[in-house]
């Protein structure tokens, strides 16, 4: 299989899905002729033209609102926030018209909207321009959110989400844009909803996603070799629909669980997985669900610290050891 | 007190040539007696569905809050008569003039206020959330400008796919404040969309006045935005369409977006909350009933052009109130939804559980 | 002590905190010349002058952002939203302004704002009427949230968060305006993060706030009647500084817990105390954390339903027993 | 391709009688020598400071944006140098030229980009976030517009505490588009808020054109809420301080608030990460070096005055370049925040436990 980035795979799934279906157009700041704020969108302008790859004004509330409206008449906008955080001026258009509009008509409408961009920490742009909103938007039923942290499943669920009917936020990760990884030449769909689990182990369960995934996967070799702990690595893949039967397995199976999550701490996916997993696996839990985020605050500018304001391999270990003790 | 008492009509794109009355207006002159009477009737009906509403709400059958229309009739009836096969219509939460414009049964629309499962969104939406996507009726929205985005967007989707059509977004003179407004005007502009934002003037946001929730005239703010705009009586279903008929025409022929400003009043509370005793007079408000009363100036009108007598009309008015009884019977008989329905159109893949794709928990508990 | 109702309790509030301190602004739209959309405000502009007491346009980012940018300066803005939930409009402004400005100027700004208004379901408003957002805001670090259930609560908290310095947002309750409870005629102040046992028992405890404490006090009788449970109910009063020792307290004296909130169930407040209950009392648990939420949908607008939608005193009870069982 | 290469100076409420050289405007004719000089010093060290941070994120000793201001410099020292003590101003992230034209120490300015405790904002804010509330100087935002209602309210804040001032709003071309600059504007213009919004029109958000983002005439928008603008060339100081001192002096007078699009261009990437080569040509880039740069035009000005000499140009930009090295060495040898930094600056009572007033925890983990 051909390695290609994250965002190649995001890029050819674009392509793909433009390519087989008309309604689909791709909208947001800079996605045609810049190609992209960071070159996710590159050579999309040229293949499909400016009908189908449009540039909009700074306007995210006004141009996130248009896209909805259209995918009620069965365009299927694929919207850029060129950073979710900047989901937070059109957080009416999103979280009241996207999430709400199907349900206040009595089902008559659906909106298949995608809207997806970077979500994270760890580039050192600050406190407004670092958010992770999944945990915000899982909040709000009608809204589905994927958070992929590999190019295959960046290709895979992106396919998937662009066909859906409802509503899907799509978090994507500006670090992890340039990662390699295997990916078939040949198409293939990855259903929202299912985790992965990406390393098994039997001592500790991490339940985690995004780019945590990597770093998880990092500890993981680390805490086998020089702490003979074994680890599984469950990535969530998607937030929400959730696949909480995947963790409850891993769960029965090694009765310790660590949540590794780039989220504040309150009111987090973390915190709605650890909810879940003592209410469903009580019995199966050998001790305290722990859980590791990013440390409570906004986020900081200065380099080498928000590395340490983030969870990173390092911490991570930390909280595997203290989660197994 | 803001409100112009007298109304003025200064289309920007019109020649400054002396109008003819607004009968005379092709879009007018062309309409049949049975056209001219059905642009009565609705105002009528819609009147007569209202005050029917209002009784039940003070009877306790109705929840939340009650926006009612009347004295704006000739607007929602005015601009609706006007679409066509590829226009859509979208407003806020004063939305049952539209929905009975665009047509809808008065019936679900009755149930709906009830909470009843027989109502046009099932008892899920309430007054604020009217709905007939087969109509081009796109809601009925809560949030204050919320809606003005989505009505861009419908003038995207009309020109993406290769339709002659126009969205009609309108919004009450106070969500013109509203940031998503300015950005839609913007997008519309910029991109030249089908769409006329139409400013309902009733002089009033709740029980502020115009003149202390705005700086500048209403719809001159396209100016700004390179856009024509328009301002008209509202009184007047003849005016109404006159003026909109320019502006729906430019946007289907040119794809050119406006703003139509059309002053118009209301009788009522802001909703049925509201004790409407701190913001405004009680001569203001007969002032308007007794000499702009949408209904009254075109019953006068009609019958002066011969088209209406006094039997019709009191056969028209008897219709129209039987009609607001019978929805108000059967939403009495219908059943309410159960708590089995809360969790229904959420998803559209929860709705249809042989299509779906996705997998894991859509709901949680 | 005299009887008033909620409603008169804030008025209060704020009329004592604008004759003490003359930077204290009222501010939203309404709530001068109408008397307040929800009569809280109501005689307050006859009172304090139209300089202090200020309708505004509905403009929530505008007027919200120009209230932050005024108590940099030293002012001290309490504004009204008619509803919380228009902070969809303005989320920009409240949660990355508000929340983060003091710490992107490394400390030299703080913002002595505070924003108030209603939040809750229940009265028939729909879905976008009716959101409860503690939980989003308190993800923030940088401000504070406070969801007072009485009267006496509501006057003491709203006393103490004008005096804060940093950004409070307090979050009322439009169906508990008309309650009335006992509130004495001296001054008195309730310090923000410090929850109240409003009832003791022995069986099981709840944990709750905002409207939810009247259900769970409804509910609790019942249970020791009909039911012969002891329910000790804790009221958060503050969401964010949390009092989380006052219920880890009654844990490790009940060590059955059932949390109960009018909230969506996905990242809720209940999930984050699921997490540090389990967490920080994990053997002191005789079984799984139990959570009573809002039934996870946008709010139905039906006015018998929407009752069922939320926790009230039947569904409590049920949980309760299922909690207990 | 949509800048003006011509600017214009049309000032709405002047009138149109031929205006004389910007060098005899009065707030102009009044400067000392040694005032003028500051004025090409402001602008001579903000380009050299902004140039060795280009070389030390170049070398990665900066992380995250670098939005230089580079051909711009005009606009916030001509600005800037018009504050009194109630003069407030805050701007978006390309903020390094404003806090040098208020008096910032380039040391902390530098060890912020640097990530250093001891940077103006402790290296919490870094690039996009500087802030100096003892000049008046309120940052620094990122979310573009959305420093503008914050803006608003300083001009609240000096209006209801009884100061004679006046806020600045700054903000780029591509941020009028957004909805909370609308909202401000409305706010300021209907409650006569003593705030002077300044659009910095460098033609270009990014990679797109004023042309292919914004319907209309940018200032002119101003029209539609009732407020006056005016637009001026931004690479000539003397204008710069002519135009705006005009409507600070009606802001201040009167709380008249205004709109001002002052014409200025960039010669860098929008930040240091763009590319720079889809949107422009090399040529329009060139030819703004050439023919308008702020620096140099005013070099000139001051030479033809007789103000300054080669010796002093050189000796200026000596120190200039000296300065901003020894900002560099600081930045440089400054320690870095430690993780127990975090979570200080994030509440005011954290930050001072013996007031403390609240109880529980504030933090989670
Ligand atoms: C964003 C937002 N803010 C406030 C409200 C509360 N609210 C509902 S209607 C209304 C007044 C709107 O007035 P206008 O736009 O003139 O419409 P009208 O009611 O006159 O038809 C207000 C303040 C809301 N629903 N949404
Ligand atoms: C709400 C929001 N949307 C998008 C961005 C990303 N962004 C940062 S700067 C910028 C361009 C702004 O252009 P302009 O306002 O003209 O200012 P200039 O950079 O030219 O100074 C964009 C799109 C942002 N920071 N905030
Ligand atoms: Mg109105
Ligand atoms: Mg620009």
């Amino acid at each position: 299989m051909p390695l290609i980035t994250y965002r190649e795979a995001v890029r050819h799934a674009l392509a793909e899905e433009l390519e087989r279906d008309p309604q689909v157009v791709v909208m947001g700041e800079e996605v045609a002729q810049f190609n992209g704020a960071y070159k996710v969108t590159e050579g999309l302008l040229a293949k499909f033209g400016p009908n189908r790859i449009v540039d909009t004004p700074i306007s995210e509330a006004g141009f996130i609102g248009m896209g909805i409206g259209a995918s009620m008449l069965g365009v299927r906008p694929v919207m850029e926030l060129m950073f979710w955080s900047f989901y937070s001026v059109a957080f009416d258009q999103i979280l009241n018209n996207a999430a709400n509009v199907r349900y206040m008509s009595g089902g008559q409408i659906n909106c298949p909207i995608v809207i997806r961009g970077p979500a994270n920490g760890g580039t050192n742009v600050g406190a407004t321009h670092s958010h992770t909103p999944e945990n915000v938007l899982a909040n709000h039923p009608g809204i589905k959110v994927v958070v992929p942290a590999t190019a295959y499943d960046a290709k895979g669920l992106l396919k998937s989400a662009i066909r859906d009917n409802d509503p899907v936020f799509f978090l994507e990760n500006t670090i992890l844009y340039g990662d390699k990884g295997e990916v078939p030449t040949e198409e293939y769909l990855i259903p929202l909803g299912l985790a992965d689990v990406k390393r098994t182990g039997t001592d500790l369960t991490i339940v985690t996603y995004g780019r945590c995934v990597i770093h998880s996967l990092a500890a993981a070799a680390i805490l086998e070799q020089a702490h003979a702990v074994s680890v599984e690595v469950v990535d969530l893949r998607t937030i929400r629909p959730l696949d909480i039967n995947t963790v409850l397995k891993s769960v029965a199976k090694n009765h310790r669980v660590l949540i590794v999550e780039e989220q504040k701490p309150f009111a987090s996916v973390g915190s709605q997985l650890a909810y879940m997993i003592q209410r469903e696996a009580f019995d199966e839990l050998d001790g305290p669900i722990h859980r590791l985020a990013t440390i409570d605050a906004p986020a900081m500018y200065s380099p080498p610290v928000e590395t340490e304001q983030l969870p990173n391999p390092h911490r991570i270990i930390k909280a595997a050891l203290a989660a197994v003790a | 007190m803001s409100k112009k008492l007298t109304a003025i009509a200064e289309n920007q794109p019109a020649a400054t040539a002396p109008r003819p009355p607004h009968a005379q207006a092709p879009i007018n002159a062309r309409l049949s007696q049975e056209e001219k009477i059905e642009l009565h009737r609705k105002m009528v009906r819609i009147r007569r569905f209202e005050e029917r509403s209002l009784r039940a709400y003070q009877g306790k059958k109705i929840g939340g809050f009650l926006h009612l229309y009347i004295g704006q009739e000739a607007v929602a009836v005015g601009c609706c008569s006007l679409m066509g096969k590829h226009d859509h219509v979208i407003t806020a939460y004063r939305d049952h003039g539209h929905a009975i414009a665009v047509g809808m049964d008065p019936k679900p629309l009755m149930a709906e206020l009830y909470g009843k499962i027989t109502g046009c969104s099932k008892g899920k939406g309430g007054s604020m959330h009217y709905f007939d996507p087969s109509r081009n009726f796109w809601g009925g929205h809560g949030i204050v400008g919320g809606q003005i985005p989505l009505g861009v967007g419908l003038a995207y989707g009309v020109k993406y796919q290769g339709h002659k059509g126009a969205a009609m977004a309108f919004m009450g003179d106070g969500a013109v404040n509203q940031g998503a407004v300015h950005e839609a005007y913007n997008l519309a502009s910029l991109w030249k969309l089908p769409v006329v934002f139409v400013i309902e003037n009733n002089g009033y946001s709740m029980g502020t006045s115009q003149a202390r929730s705005s700086a500048g005239q209403l719809a001159k703010r396209a100016e700004g935005y390179d856009m024509p705009w328009g301002q008209c009586n509202g009184h007047d279903v003849y005016e109404v369409r006159a003026c909109m008929d320019k502006f729906l025409t430019l946007a289907r022929e040119t794809n050119q977006p406006s703003t139509v400003e059309i002053d118009t009043y209301r009788y009522r509370g802001h909703s049925v909350a509201d004790p409407d005793n701190t913001y405004r007079s009680k001569q203001e408000v007969e002032e308007y009933r007794k000499t702009k009363d949408p209904i009254q100036v075109f019953q006068e009108q009609l019958i002066k052009e011969g088209v209406l007598d006094e039997a019709t009309i009191e056969k028209i008015d008897l219709e129209a109130r039987a009609e607001a009884d019978h929805a108000a019977d059967f939403a009495e008989a219908s059943p309410y939804p159960t708590p089995d329905d809360i969790q229904k159109d959420v998803y559209w893949e929860a709705d249809h559980p042989a299509q779906r794709k996705s997998q894991g928990r859509l709901f949680f508990d």
